[in-house]
């Protein structure tokens, strides 16, 4: 199997060298054949190595390819954990990226820099699989850093626009704040148990908790809980959990196929996908469980609210994917790691579904974003409306479509978690992810229908060139329709209450809600869909959809009304709660102002004002004064010889 | 030699030489000053004859005497001094200088008289052996342990001609010497231009 | 009896005369000269004083190396007198302070 | 070739100290074009490739799991001190030689026809710095150590005070102050030595017995002289100056090889000779580490000048060195030690080769538009895309990207630190975000935007000749990044051999 694993990692790879380094040789077609073809085969083996693991019976795999570098007892490897886990992920990634490639060639048909996007994303796909596939830490921080560089690189993809370069910078840092937490949670892991490797620290996760680190003097706190936490830190900056959510609504900047790709399908769940893996440690600690939670619970709904407030097409999705995360964070809090990679999946299904149709919308109205300048777009565009239209009911959990499954049970997961106590998390979170389906159902179906339906408030000018988008773009969306609205029915039973994930998720037996749900909840999933009245999260979903239809279609002049009526949290929302303005006008002027403060005072002052110069300038005051002595009189040497001879006489003679 | 007069010869000649010395620094004429060394000079060597060191007070005479103080002379009486000029302020220095000349001889006499309190007597001079020669014992140590140093301070006299040469000699713009070497690489062609002419017709 | 001590008095006073007379003459440079070889001529008298004293040849050989530095001294420090005079028309060690700081 | 295999290090040190004096033979006749010019580039580059032919021999012959020094040459040199000129390497020296001999040829291609004023001479003075420099990493001696130490001093004062920019007078006496003054203090050291063990060999003063005092003196004087060169906080504020007014070549040098002077000394000299004094001085010099990560961090964010923002992040880098050297006593568990000294090492090389490179990349363009300030660029990337490729890649480097150099020895000194002390840890991995902020904010305001000015519209991308550096340079980076495991094998044996030396109080 090995060769099959190389080949899904290498040919990425291979496709991006090639068409990075000699675009300009192989065309702008043979760009895209290469990255395309490569890709492919990556998928066509992921899904070949799913079928072993899942029909086949192949056990997981932990293969070392290659020693990266032993020193002092430390052995730090490359190699492969391919578990279930891992190859759920790896068709994910594939199957998306592909699609997105495809996709591709009918967005970018007319940027200079063809050639080097599909090197990108080409790239992008070789470093999520690294991330995945790695069976150690190390590894797992490369692909985790190498995702993060491909953001960066594709977000400021149109280095031209003042606001792209500032929003790749601003996720670059806010990422680079998450790895500081991350990198140190390695460390700690390194700490207590030697070893970097998944299997052996999984081993010593017993240890680990056993052990205490006293970060403040006299209070030893539990090594689990900090070095979970720390992990965390690191999940929060690259699922983009507030408070480190800021980048992704930047991150709109890069061009629409990266967004589906990077900022929704994949490389954004890569931080729920670390903490599944992470299981065995989080386990052990109820405490950074309940911090999980929390802030899981936050980001889904109070994100989900930003939502509403968006007129930016890309923007609305964009907050649609942090409330979903937050949704994957908060099952991960609960211990129902499976239903956050299943929703994980179908979210990155349904989510790249409606980013892609949100750039066929983007592509036939010119580059314009603003959805208030939309509207009736669907009898132009029917192949988008209705896969958008399938996107957007996946997203709100239409009952039977594959958001449904994933997020209903993760719902039902999430109020099942009983052994956090009924204390405030478990109410923060139940009432974040219960409200948040109202939420979702609103700002999803506000955009559908300000962009597909009503009044067309495009001008005349683009209107006269609305037409529904090439092959490419379709196809890709067409192929993402159907899982989005399928896969749910035959999968939910086996990846969450048939253990389809075996050992690679660990959960402590208190802790097991799925199992749970699984014994008492779950008929199969047409009695789920057919028992539909009985859920809460229906009902909210309807209102929410009824609300976006009252408000949006049937009365479009009352938005107004209470925008004036709310002004207050209407503006709160508008600037997005002031993380912005914290951050920026906080942190980062804070920086530059230590960062001057350093410099002009610290070194220019004191070190080189004070120390160096002013060591020199009073030698040179000293000298200034000893010159005198020096007359250039032949005498006064004399003399000073003289007296000084007689003064060593005396000195010899008489105290001595 | 009589004890007494040895004593007496020793008393006559340091007197004498410590008179000329005084009359080096007090001599208003360089000239004068001059002359002066060479008397201190002398009595110096007499008293190194007295105490058998005889090849040293030879050469004081002949290499000091003979050569440097006739050089010092040569160059005094060649320069033009303005002795007002350099005479300035010498009483105003008096003082000082008799001051630390006086202080800085009561200190060395001290250290003299302090140091010699263990020697017997006035620490009187070794007896030298039947046949004793000065110079042939000298010359056996100069010659064997010390040539080196000796072959240096040959190269030091050398140094100080030429950089004495250097220093002085001057090239006089004007002066007109014979070049011999352009002399003799002269060329006939150089000297002799052979004209050819027509014969002019006699008018 | 005449020995160590009476020549060692010789020597320091003849060494003192020395030093007043560098002080006294300050301003003439071939007196300073003059001076600094009489300072030389009270070292010679220590060396030989010594050197006697212990029966030792070495002290002389000394002496015959500081006469032979102190007349190869004594040529350049003229040489230097006579172009210092010959660039001044002068001697006076008040006009020489190029060295001034 | 059997002279060479036993004197291969005197090879090494001589043979471009030799075709350096060459250089100077043939000269130049102040026309970069003319034939005489380009036959004595010609020996330059040929001196300096052959030079790192003949130290690959130095990697083939090596044996990792050697303890000893390894190509040893000893040859009486002043009989009367019992100074001799002794040679060798081991796991330590041998990666920085290796650098040396690496990075001379591209500083020589790279300032190929760009020397317009005497460039014999400056050619001279690389070649000749390179020998000393290999003399420095390969003495076993201490006064031929400080033989090296100083003469090196004299080309790099050199080339920074005659091909430098408008400070350079400044900026070179400040430079050669600071490093003098530090490196007379390890004399002093050395002569006390001397006199405790009567020779200068370096391992009898690894042997000799010291009082705790002397060791505390002697670790001050050695403090003074390699914290200098490292350079340390707050000792550091030369090194941005010289930089600055450094010729491209010279900063390149300066920051590849002659920074990593300082940290070869501290674990050359101080932490074997005066072990206990280094334990006693260790939390100070961490806390001196942690303080240059931090805030030569927020002082880099705030340069104007490329040269003085890359200054200021070597210094910070630098830190990881001296943090990772002298985090042995605050780890008590039995792993860990090593792995910052690894991590040390590495770091060292790692930062030899991208700040190398990135004072190359400010070189390309300083070349063409003559100027430092971030401010007189924007929009690079549209006149010269390769060339933006390249920086993009090296900067990532400098901000510690997995998959480049710059990651390795991050990672493991920071893993070390977690070991000693959660606050050293977290203190050093803030790296991870300064690094990233000053060196993408330079980035962003160099290469991307739009076109800012007529200068950059007209830009021209890379010579072929800068792109050969720059991607053997690149290639070096990626190499080192994906697969250290070469030279991480090559330092272990001398690591765990000085970890074991460093354990043995010598009191």
């Amino acid at each position: 199997m090995l060769n099959y694993y190389l080949t899904i990692v290498l040919a990425p790879l291979a496709a991006a060298v090639i068409a990075g380094l000699f675009g300009k040789q192989i065309g702008r077609a043979g760009a895209h054949w290469l990255t395309i073809l490569a890709v492919g085969l990556s998928c066509a083996l992921s899904i070949f190595v799913l079928k072993e693991m899942f029909w086949g019976d192949a056990a997981s795999e932990n293969i070392s390819l290659y020693t990266w570098a032993v020193t002092d007892g430390l052995r730090m490897e490359v190699g492969f954990l391919v578990d279930r886990l891992t190859a759920l992920m790896m068709v994910v990634v594939t199957f998306v990226s592909l699609m997105v490639h495809v996709y591709t060639i009918g967005y970018m048909h007319d940027d200079p820099g063809y050639q080097r996007f599909f090197s990108y994303i080409s790239l992008f796909t070789f470093a999520m699989l690294m991330l995945v596939m790695s069976n150690n830490f190390l590894q797992l921080f490369f692909g985790w850093e190498a995702v993060g560089l491909v953001s960066y690189l594709l977000i400021g993809f149109w280095f031209k626009r003042e606001t792209a370069i500032f929003a790749n910078l601003k996720a670059f840092l806010v990422n680079r704040v998450g790895d500081f937490g991350f990198i140190l949670g390695i460390a700690g892991v390194v700490m207590f148990t030697g070893s970097l490797d998944y299997a052996t620290v999984f081993d010593g996760a017993d240890r680990i908790a056993a052990e205490t680190i006293s970060i403040v003097p006299d209070s030893p706190w539990n090594a689990i809980t900090v070095i979970c936490i720390l992990l965390f830190i690191g999940a929060m900056g690259k699922s983009a959990q507030a408070p480190l959510h800021v980048w992704l609504p930047d991150s709109m900047e890069g061009p629409t196929p990266i967004s589906a790709l990077i900022h929704a399908a994949t490389m954004v769940t890569a931080g729920i996908f670390m903490v599944a893996r992470m299981s065995p440690l989080f386990e052990l600690s109820e405490t950074a469980l309940a911090v999980v939670m929390t802030i899981g619970a936050i980001t889904a709904f109070f994100m989900g609210l930003l939502g509403i407030v968006q007129n930016d097409i890309k923007r609305v999705v964009a907050y649609s994917t942090l409330s979903q995360l937050g949704y994957m964070t908060v099952a991960l809090g609960a211990s129902a790691y499976s239903a956050a990679i299943f929703h994980l999946m179908t979210h990155a299904f349904f989510k790249a579904l409606l980013f892609l149709a949100a750039g066929s919308v983007i592509i036939a109205m010119h580059h314009e974003q603003d959805i208030r300048k939309m509207g009736g777009l669907k009898k132009y565009m029917p192949i988008t409306y209705w896969t958008a239209l399938i996107g957007s009911l996946a997203l709100i959990g239409f009952p039977g479509s594959s958001g449904f499954f994933s997020k209903d049970l993760l719902i039902e997961a999430v109020k099942d978690s009983h052994w956090h106590g009924q204390g405030a998390v478990y109410w923060i979170a139940y009432l974040s992810v219960l409200l948040g389906v109202f939420v979702t159902a609103l700002y999803s179906f506000r955009m559908f229908f300000l962009v597909f339906h009503g009044k067309e408030r495009m001008d005349a000018e683009t209107k006269s060139h609305l037409h529904e988008s090439p092959h490419v773009v379709t196809v890709p969306l067409i192929l993402l329709a159907i899982p989005s609205a399928v896969i749910g029915w035959f999968t939910a039973g086996p990846v969450l209450f048939e253990g389809y994930f075996q050992d690679a998720i660990f959960v402590t037996e208190g802790h097991d809600v799925l199992a749970h749900i699984g014994a008492t909840f779950w008929h199969g999933s047409l009695a789920l869909v057919l028992h539909i009245y009985a859920s809460p999260a229906f009902w909210l979903a309807l209102g929410g959809f009824l609300t976006a239809w009252y408000l949006y279609l049937h009365r479009p002049e009352i938005p107004a009304k209470i925008q004036s009526a709310l002004s207050g949290i209407y503006g709160l929302l508008e600037r997005k709660y002031y993380f912005d303005d914290l951050y920026i006008k906080g942190f980062a002027a804070w920086g530059r102002g230590v960062g001057t403060f350093l410099w002009k005072r610290g070194d220019q002052q004191v070190i080189d004002g004070w120390l160096v110069n002013g060591t020199a300038q009073s030698i040179g005051k000293l000298a200034g004064i000893m010159r005198q002595l020096q007359t250039g009189y032949l005498y006064t040497y004399a003399f000073a010889m003289i007296i000084g001879v007689t003064m060593l006489l005396s000195w010899l003679i008489w105290f001595r | 030699m009589g004890e007494l007069l040895h004593i007496i010869l020793f008393y006559s000649f340091a007197a004498v030489l410590l008179g000329a010395a005084l009359g080096v620094i007090l001599s208003r004429n360089p000239v004068h000053g001059v002359m002066f060394l060479v008397l201190a000079f002398f009595q110096s060597a007499m008293l190194w004859m007295l105490a058998e060191a005889e090849f040293l007070a030879i050469v004081l005479v002949l290499v000091y005497v003979g050569a440097v103080m006739v050089l010092f002379l040569f160059v005094v009486m060649m320069l033009d001094i303005n002795v007002e000029s350099v005479r300035k302020g010498f009483a105003r220095y008096a003082p000082l200088g008799v001051g630390v000349a006086l202080l800085m001889a009561f200190e060395l006499a001290q250290l003299i008289w302090l140091r010699s309190s263990g020697v017997v007597g006035s620490g009187s001079f070794a007896e030298t052996a039947e046949g004793y020669s000065n110079t042939k014992a000298l010359g056996s140590v100069l010659y064997t342990e010390y040539v080196y140093a000796f072959e240096i301070a040959a190269v030091i006299l050398l140094l100080a001609i030429v950089a004495a040469i250097t220093l002085t000699m001057r090239k006089r713009p004007g002066l007109k010497v014979q070049d011999i070497g352009k002399q003799v690489s002269v060329r006939s062609k150089d000297r002799l231009r052979v004209v050819k002419m027509d014969a002019e017709s006699k008018e | 009896m005449i020995g160590l001590q009476h020549y060692l008095l010789i020597s320091a006073l003849l060494f003192v005369l020395s030093i007043a007379g560098i002080i006294l003459n300050r301003r003439n440079l071939i007196l300073m000269l003059m001076c600094i070889e009489l300072m030389l001529l009270a070292v010679n008298f220590n060396f030989i004083a010594f050197s006697r004293y212990l029966g030792d040849e070495t002290g002389q050989v000394f002496v015959f190396f500081i006469l032979t530095v102190a007349a190869a001294e004594a040529a350049i420090g003229l040489a230097i007198l006579v172009v210092l005079f010959r660039n001044r028309r002068s001697i006076n060690v008040q006009e020489l302070n190029e060295m001034k700081g | 070739m059997n002279f060479l295999a036993q004197h291969l290090l005197s090879v090494l040190i001589w043979f471009p100290v030799l075709g350096g004096m060459l250089l100077l033979l043939i000269g130049d006749d102040g026309d970069v074009k003319s034939a005489k010019a380009g036959m004595m580039r010609m020996t330059a580059l040929v001196v300096t490739v052959a030079t790192f032919i003949l130290s690959t021999a130095l990697y083939a012959g090596f044996d990792n799991a050697a303890l000893n020094m390894q190509f040893v040459e000893r040859i009486a040199w002043v009989d009367a001190i019992n100074a001799f000129y002794y040679l060798g390497v081991d796991g330590i020296s041998a990666p920085l030689i290796l650098l040396t001999t690496f990075v001379t040829p591209l500083v020589v291609i790279s300032s190929w026809d760009v020397i317009k004023t005497r460039p014999a001479q400056y050619f001279a003075a690389f070649l000749i710095l390179e020998g000393l420099m290999i003399g420095v990493f390969s003495a076993l001696d201490g006064l031929l150590f400080y033989v090296f130490w100083e003469a090196m001093l004299v080309p790099m004062f050199l080339i920074i005070g005659v091909w430098g920019g408008a400070r350079r007078v400044y900026a070179t006496i400040k430079f050669f102050l600071y490093t003098f003054l530090g490196s007379v203090l390890m004399l002093v050291a050395f002569i006390y030595l001397y006199g405790k063990t009567g020779g200068f060999d370096l391992f009898g003063f690894m042997n000799v017995s010291l009082s705790l005092t002397a060791q505390k003196l002697i670790f001050i004087a050695f403090l003074a002289a390699f914290a200098v060169k490292v350079p340390m906080w707050p000792v550091h504020t030369w090194l941005p100056d010289a930089h600055v007014e450094a010729p491209t070549g010279g900063s390149v040098i300066l920051a590849a090889i002659m920074l990593k002077m300082g940290g070869y000394g501290f674990v050359r000299l101080s932490l074997p000779i005066v072990p206990d004094g280094s334990a006693y001085f260790a939390d100070l010099v961490i806390v001196l580490s942690l303080i240059a990560v931090v805030y030569i961090g927020f002082v880099a964010l705030m340069q104007k000048d490329m040269k003085k923002l890359i200054a200021y992040s070597s210094i910070a880098h630098m830190g990881f060195v001296t943090l990772g050297f002298f985090l042995v006593w605050s780890i008590s568990s039995e792993t860990g030690a090593g792995l910052g000294m690894t991590g040390g090492m590495v770091q060292m090389i790692s930062h030899g080769l991208i700040s190398g490179a990135m004072f190359l990349c400010v070189g390309v363009l300083y070349d063409r538009v003559h100027s430092r300030q971030i401010g007189d660029y924007g929009g690079v990337a549209n006149t010269m895309p390769v060339f933006a490729a390249f920086m993009v890649l090296f900067s990532m480097a400098n901000a510690g990207l997995p998959g480049t150099s710059g990651f390795v020895g991050e990672f493991m000194v920071i893993i070390a630190s977690f070991k000693a002390n959660f606050w050293y840890a977290f203190l050093a991995a803030t790296t991870l975000i300064l690094g990233a902020a000053y060196t993408l904010w330079m980035v962003k305001r160099v290469l991307y935007g739009e076109v800012a000015n007529d200068k950059v519209a007209e830009l021209k991308d890379l010579s072929s000749r800068e792109f050969l550096v720059l991607s053997i340079l690149a290639i070096s980076v990626l190499l080192v990044g994906l697969w250290p495991a070469p030279l991480v094998d090559m330092m272990n044996a001398s690591i765990e051999q000085l970890l074991a030396q460093i354990a043995q109080s010598k009191l």
